[in-house]
């Protein structure tokens, strides 16, 4: 009835389980063989389509001539590239942009270790934002001057969304933090702020920046249209990424808040150096999907008539000299946002899973 | 003080901020007011009477250049919010089996979902549009090719023809059983009765059905005419590529929604269904996705919300929804103040609106607490 | 404007001209994908006839073309672009319309004058609008198309169909696809989509949409008459330069030239450009420098444009069309 | 036959040996009551014994059916073995009679009156019967407790598993369930039990287990183990638990 | 003069009285334990003397700084008073010797090294040396808790105050953060410490205060209080919490 254990049972490594293989996964049971067969006729039936299109028939030299009446016409991507890339920009200036986008990709890439999240680096990015400003506009550096009309493509894109979250992120922390304010003319401020902008459709708020602005200024101030349009995505991140910081303020315990006061700290020091830290680690996954919103929002000021990605895609379309391949446009603007947007994501999951990592 | 709440210490400070926003309003309005004196702009809302004159392609209200600015606008908003219906509807539906595929163990499916949601999430609605836009109208035949997968519909360029069934004699009978119908199910669903809702919107469709063909039909098929077809139901390419656009967008949103909601359901209860003997699937459906259906009520608010606000993005592939009547308007009329204002009030209320009704509908199903 | 406002006075005359010599460049509204017109080409540069009514402001104002700065606009800033003072000018393919001209701006001068067209595809067999009845027919919104397409579908009773965008891609891009049976537009803009995008542009027909025609014309704002003078003549100026026979090219050697008119236009003999506020020789900045009317045409929209739109309405009175020059004296 | 088999059971996860070699043999309306320190595989043993983790080797057979990844055999052990969770995991969105009426209705062949006058009847005997139409979130810890337990004696199982089931309650609590819990051992159910209540083993328990690091140490008479534990690291441990 | 006074003090939550005309005067290097039932306004007592919960009426004073609703006072009085919490309320960001180091570099004068150098040696103190650049999540219950209390003493109070320090501690590990507040209280700092602990109490409590419903209503030497508690509703408590 009784027993006592005498020598302790070894500990022995795992048993090697094979993993179930992918014929099992595919052709496990009648549904998935069902399933497997369905998905892999569809993909046969299209695939031959695709590529009669792309390739056979595809045209990677040549000029408008060579690709009427004939498949994908990469050619006309090949001329217009530098244009679609670049806009209107100035051709012979155009290594400007070109510099300017290079320090983003410089400043993105060094930004990427964790170690390298440091002061220097956010003084490094402030640099480099006002680097590519002023390279730019080229005035103030005694390059030719290029107004803010002239720039185009993809520094304009890349310009809006760093400049939009690099604005908007601080005044969305305040924003989150007035709307859980025990004091009441700060909460509505902050509560009607953030339902006004997320109610509306960010176009109709470009819309009003590009048309009304000039009407709500005293007579001969006038704000140039990129600023306007930046204002315009500015205030749209701010409402979102506030919508989702406070979700993540909302998931640390207030015992953190407490504990800090208790220490001594005040309160914008329990927020900056215990709060905040913890919110905005909750909720990676979140603020990860509102910045590819905004990433990709940046493609609507193409109705305000400024010449982003899509926008000056668009008039490269319109060259009289090509026959308007829409679809090999559009799938290379798409790729571009794509590649962005998805390394962001992919990147936000790993940053997920390592910081995460603090935690048992 | 943690919990200070409104002291004296700070009613100055927060008067001081109120006075300050108000002021800077007032200065905003002042300015407008200065401008538009200064520059001779008419303002008013009297061009709503005027006749708009110009074509609205296509609408679901009545709508004929002859009727004033004030009906076109009217028919721009029917548009925006019968397509947003639409979207919210089918991209719900189909929202539920990517995100099944994607919690599959079905490599295949897992990587199709997977891969489409990536897709979809990653990229720009508007290029999207544009793109379903090129597919429909070039990659469809012209009306004198048109492709009949089956018969009384056809596929082409200018749109899908649908035959449709129109009816002979009284249909007040089947009008009124409909009506009924949805009330019921309309009440149904406001209490909370979700699954005795869906069950009378099932039995509604099928009464109806049975009577429609008690009560007699006729076709109407669509006839190819010297241009088009005529006849029947039409989805012209613009609608079908914003529709599809917008699904497809819409649906990887809400897989995500669906997903995270059915991830965020205690693994505990999994675990005490299995325990008591459910099956895997019965678990999913009687514990699961009760639960997950609560979780994933505000951010679906916000989904539909979204839904709404992207269907401006309608007017570059041409279907005219609200906001593209506002630009017309604006562009006929020069009244660039008294358009948006009327764009924007209007998409606050809608917005509001279905916050409204999801808070409601949310405050019906919430999980009772102590 | 650019200069700080004075305190009320509604409309000092001459602010805009003064606010343009200090600011160093003329603003100008712009198309940006309307290829003749107002477009960049591939290098960044802005090219049309538009871009150079504009450019021709600029070597009235300033005495150099380049000093131009082109914003880009869509049809529903346009006017309030101008309206507002973002602009100075805005020479952007509008019609001069009763309600608009009410409504806060001036038109100057027309800088073309073009119809409202229909494109159809020769096979469909149709030649003349009636022959549309129960097409469907691509739109371009903003401009006078729409509001003809519904009159003139009204009026012969054809039930048409409407298929609108409000872009140039947009409407092209359905067009061509099948999209549409017709095409409706400036017929400027039909002439040169047949020229440029068909696969063969003579499986294509244009016609009249209706008798009316709409003259496209570079708009200023309301109440500041100085400036509402100085575009109309720079505009003139290039008129009135193919008239006398004046190009970019002998306008230099057409200073020396005895003829008093010459002499007067070129401002070799003084006082045309004192009484606009401009220097004297302005006429002859925006001929050496933009060219006269006919080279401009010609470069940017005529025979020597891939859109070879002929002259028609737009030759000189005097050829039998409507450009119409006015006396610089 | 035993109503309870365990030979040779071992349990990894990943490279984690979390049960080793574990041999234990259990008769029809035994009580077991099984304690040791935390992580030393209590939960893992009982989770392993209803198939909610799989076990790598050895062999579990509740009486003649052995416990296996196959839906069907799990669905039939889960018939024949109720549990009762730490955390309770009642359905929020079920009120407490429909939680109780789920299972036989839709697993067992009850009809869903003969399911409601068994579940009356079993929240009658865990003395919240005047409960059954709120929902879980209205009750306190000790309610919703007796309630889970309610639900799995409605599928009539032939034996309990309890998991720590009142280490999350409060202190007041506890001893409603534990009442609970005495009243079905005295009448004759096959119970395994994870707990450190000592008063409860005591008085309950046929034989305590004692797990540590994967491993039964030592098995006893409950008067017999805390009065005198025989193993060294049982000895420590109630050592610890008594101060 | 005494190291906390608290006199004639209320507080209400809304309508509801949750602290009513306290009067409590404890000298320097004193050791008092509070006990009552749940909702009795312990935890608010403890909180109104560092200043976490504002009180409505009355005066509360450490030593002669006066807690009032004033940032500075506020923190200086949270300086020479130092507090844990019953859930620790670490910060799960930051390693166990940089939860110690932030206030006394953010707050009081200490420069990195110096704060680093007083962390280590509170930890060592509370026994978790080894584990000082693990983070919290990584540690058990036990150690969190004695690592909230080296946090708490790196500023240097003059004061320590602890709600329920044990009660969401697994059993085991009690005795190591009672060990540890026992070794604090011998070497004289004045504690205020809301628990159930009866061993710790009659142990090291000077005075053992009782409360029921927002007020005081025993208070006396440990021994005397837990063997013939004199007022009914102590004796009744005392009476359920041993079972
Ligand atoms: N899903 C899992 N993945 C990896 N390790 C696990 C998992 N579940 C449990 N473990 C580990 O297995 C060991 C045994 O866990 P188990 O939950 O059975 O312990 P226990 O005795 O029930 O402890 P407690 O008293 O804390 O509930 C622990 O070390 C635990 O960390
Ligand atoms: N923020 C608050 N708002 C309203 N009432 C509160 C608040 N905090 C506490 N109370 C109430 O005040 C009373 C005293 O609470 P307190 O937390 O001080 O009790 P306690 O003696 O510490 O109880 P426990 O032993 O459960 O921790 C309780 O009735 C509680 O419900
Ligand atoms: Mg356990
Ligand atoms: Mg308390």
């Amino acid at each position: 009835m009784s027993y006592v254990r005498t020598a302790p049972e070894a500990i022995l490594p795992a048993p090697v389980v094979a993993r179930p293989s992918l014929a099992a996964s595919l052709f496990g049971d009648a549904a998935s063989s069902l399933a497997t067969v369905f998905i892999t006729l569809v993909a046969l039936a299209a695939l031959p389509h695709l590529f009669a299109w792309a390739v056979t028939n595809g045209v990677w030299v040549g000029d408008g001539e060579a690709c009427r009446d004939a498949g994908a016409c990469w050619a006309f991507l090949r001329a217009k590239t530098p244009f679609i890339l670049f806009g209107i920009y100035p051709e012979d200036e155009r290594w400007r942009p070109m510099v300017a986008v290079g320090i983003f990709v410089v400043l993105t890439i060094w930004s990427l270790p964790r170690k390298h999240w440091t002061r220097a680096t956010l003084f490094g990015w402030i640099a480099g934002i006002v680097a590519a400003l002023l390279l730019m506009g080229g005035k103030t550096i005694g390059l030719t001057e290029v107004p803010t009309s002239a720039w185009g493509g993809l520094p304009i894109t890349i310009l809006l969304t760093v400049l939009s979250l690099a604005l908007g992120f601080p005044a969305a922390v305040l924003l989150a933090l007035g709307r859980r304010s025990p004091h009441p003319a700060l909460r509505w401020l902050s509560t009607g702020f953030i339902e006004l902008v997320r109610g509306l459709p960010l176009l109709s708020m470009l819309f009003v920046a590009s048309i009304m602005v000039p009407l709500l200024l005293p007579d001969g101030v006038t704000i140039d249209n990129l600023f306007r349009a930046l204002v315009a995505l500015t205030f749209s991140a701010a409402a979102y990424l506030a919508e989702v910081v406070r979700g993540g303020l909302q998931g640390v315990p207030r015992g953190q808040e407490e504990a800090a006061r208790a220490l001594g700290l005040s309160w914008a020091q329990a927020m900056r150096l215990v709060v905040l830290p913890q919110a905005i680690r909750n909720v990676i996954p979140p603020l990860t999907n509102t910045v590819v919103v905004i990433v990709k929002n940046t493609s609507l000021v193409l109705v305000v008539g400024l010449f982003d990605l899509l926008s000056a895609g668009r008039v490269a379309l319109s060259d009289p000299d090509w026959p308007a391949p829409y679809a090999e446009t559009y799938l290379m603007i798409a790729l571009i946002y794509f590649t962005i947007c998805y390394a962001f994501a992919r990147y936000a999951l790993h940053l997920e899973r390592t910081l995460g990592q603090v935690r048992r | 003080m943690a919990r200070g709440g409104a002291r004296w210490r700070w009613w100055l400070p927060q008067i001081g901020l109120l006075a300050m926003v108000v002021a800077g309003l007032a200065w905003l309005a002042a300015n407008v007011a200065d401008n538009l004196a200064r520059r001779g702009i008419a303002t008013g809302l009297s061009f709503l009477d005027r006749a708009a004159r110009f074509p609205i392609s296509e609408s679901i209200l009545p709508y004929s250049p002859v009727d004033s600015f004030a009906w076109a606008i009217i028919v721009g908003l029917g548009n925006t919010l019968f397509l947003s219906v639409l979207v919210a509807a089918i991209s719900t539906l189909l929202g539920l089996p990517i995100a099944l595929a994607r919690r599959s163990d079905h490599a295949l499916a897992k990587a199709l979902g997977g891969g489409f949601v990536d897709l979809i999430r990653n990229t720009p609605l508007v290029v999207q549009l544009l793109f379903w836009y090129g597919a429909v109208t070039i990659g469809l035949p012209p009306s004198a090719e048109a492709w009949q997968p089956m018969a009384g519909i056809f596929f082409t360029d200018r749109g899908l023809y649908l035959t449709t069934f129109g009816l002979v004699g009284s249909a007040l009978p089947m009008l009124l059983a409909v009506a009924a119908g949805l009330v019921a199910t309309a009440i149904l669903a406001w209490r909370g009765k979700l699954r005795q809702a869906s069950i009378t919107t099932l039995a509604t469709v099928m009464i109806s059905v049975v009577m429609a063909c008690a009560l007699g039909l006729q076709r109407d098929t669509p006839v190819l005419g010297r241009f088009n077809f005529s006849g029947g139901l039409t989805l012209t390419p613009e609608f079908v590529a914003v529709l599809l656009g917008l699904v497809l967008y819409a649906s990887a949103f809400a897989a995500e929604i669906i997903r995270g909601g059915i991830d965020a359901v205690a693994k505990g209860q999994w675990e005490a269904g299995r325990a008591i003997g459910l099956s895997e699937r019965q678990t999913l459906r009687l514990i699961v996705m009760p639960q997950a259906l609560r979780i994933m009520m505000p951010p679906m608010t916000s989904q539909f919300v979204n839904i709404l606000k992207n269907s401006t993005l309608a007017l570059v592939v041409g279907y005219p929804e609200l906001n593209f009547v506002t630009a017309t308007t604006i562009n006929q009329t020069g009244q660039a103040l008294e358009g948006i204002a009327i764009l924007m009030i209007a998409f606050l209320m809608l917005s509001g609106l279905i916050s409204l009704l999801m808070n409601r509908l949310n405050a019906r199903i919430a999980l009772v607490e102590r | 404007s650019g200069a700080p406002s004075g305190s009320g006075a509604a409309s000092p005359t001459g602010r805009t001209l003064a606010a343009v010599k200090a600011r160093g460049y003329v603003r100008c509204g712009s198309n940006k994908d309307t290829v003749g017109f107002g477009a960049p080409d591939d290098k960044g540069y802005w090219r049309g006839l538009d871009v150079d009514t504009c450019r021709a402001v600029a070597a009235a104002v300033l005495g150099d073309r380049e000093k131009a700065r082109f914003v880009p606009l869509t049809g529903q800033q346009r006017l309030t672009a101008l309206q507002t003072g973002e602009i100075d000018l805005l020479p952007r393919t509008t019609t001069w319309t009763l309600q608009r001209d009410a409504n806060g701006v001036n038109f100057t001068i027309p800088n073309f004058f073009d119809y409202t067209g229909f494109m159809v595809r020769k096979v469909s067999g149709a030649k003349s609008v009636r022959d549309l009845s129960g097409a469907s027919v691509c739109v371009q919104t903003g401009s006078m198309p729409e509001v003809t397409f519904a009159d003139v579908s009204r009026k012969y009773g054809l039930n048409m169909r409407a298929v609108i965008f409000d872009n140039v891609q947009g409407t092209r891009q359905a067009f061509f696809s099948g999209r549409c049976d017709a095409l409706i537009t400036d017929a400027s803009a039909l002439a040169s989509v047949r020229a440029t995008q068909a696969d063969k542009p003579d499986d294509f027909i244009i016609f009249p949409a209706d008798q009316e025609v709409t003259p496209l014309t570079p708009a200023v704002r309301h109440g500041d008459d100085q400036w509402f003078d100085v575009v109309k003549f720079a505009i003139q100026a290039m008129i009135v330069a193919e008239q006398l026979g004046i190009t970019s090219s002998n306008a230099e050697a057409m200073r020396k030239s005895d003829d008093p008119t010459i002499k007067r236009f070129l401002g070799v003999e003084p006082g045309n450009g004192h009484a606009l506020g401009l220097p004297d020789d302005f006429a002859y900045q925006v001929v050496r420098q933009v060219g006269n009317y006919g080279e401009v045409y010609d470069r940017n929209v005529g025979k020597d444009s891939r859109l070879k739109i002929p002259r028609g309405l737009n030759r000189l009175q005097r050829d039998g069309g409507l450009m119409l020059p006015l006396g610089f004296f | 036959m035993s109503a309870i088999t365990l030979s040779g059971v071992h349990k990894w996860y990943g490279d984690y040996h979390a049960l080793r070699n574990v041999d234990l043999d259990i008769a029809p309306g035994e009580r077991i009551v099984i304690c040791g320190p935390s992580g030393s595989g209590k939960s893992t043993l009982i989770r392993c014994i209803n198939g909610l983790e799989s076990h790598d080797q050895g062999r579990i057979a509740i009486g003649d059916e052995e416990v296996r990844e196959d839906a069907r055999a799990l669905q039939r052990v889960r018939i024949r073995v109720g549990m009762v969770f730490q955390s309770f995991n009642l359905f929020p969105h079920l009120t407490i009679v429909e939680n109780c009426m789920l299972a036989p209705v839709r697993v067992g062949e009850a009809s869903p009156a003969e399911a409601r006058e068994r579940a009356h009847a079993l929240l009658d005997r865990v003395r919240i019967g005047d409960q059954k139409d709120k929902y879980p979130g209205q009750l306190s810890g000790g309610q919703q407790q007796r309630a889970a337990i309610a639900r799995a004696l409605c599928m009539r199982p032939e034996i309990m598993l309890f998991d720590e089931p009142t280490s999350a309650l409060d202190a007041e609590m506890v001893k409603e369930v534990l009442d609970i819990m005495t009243a079905l051992a005295s009448d004759g159910m096959t119970m395994l039990c994870v707990t450190h209540e000592m008063g409860f083993a005591r008085e309950v328990a046929d034989r305590v287990v004692f797990m540590d690091a994967g491993q039964i140490v030592e098995i006893g008479e409950p008067t017999a183990f805390f009065s005198a534990p025989k193993h060294d690291r049982a000895r420590a441990f109630l050592g610890q638990l008594i101060h």
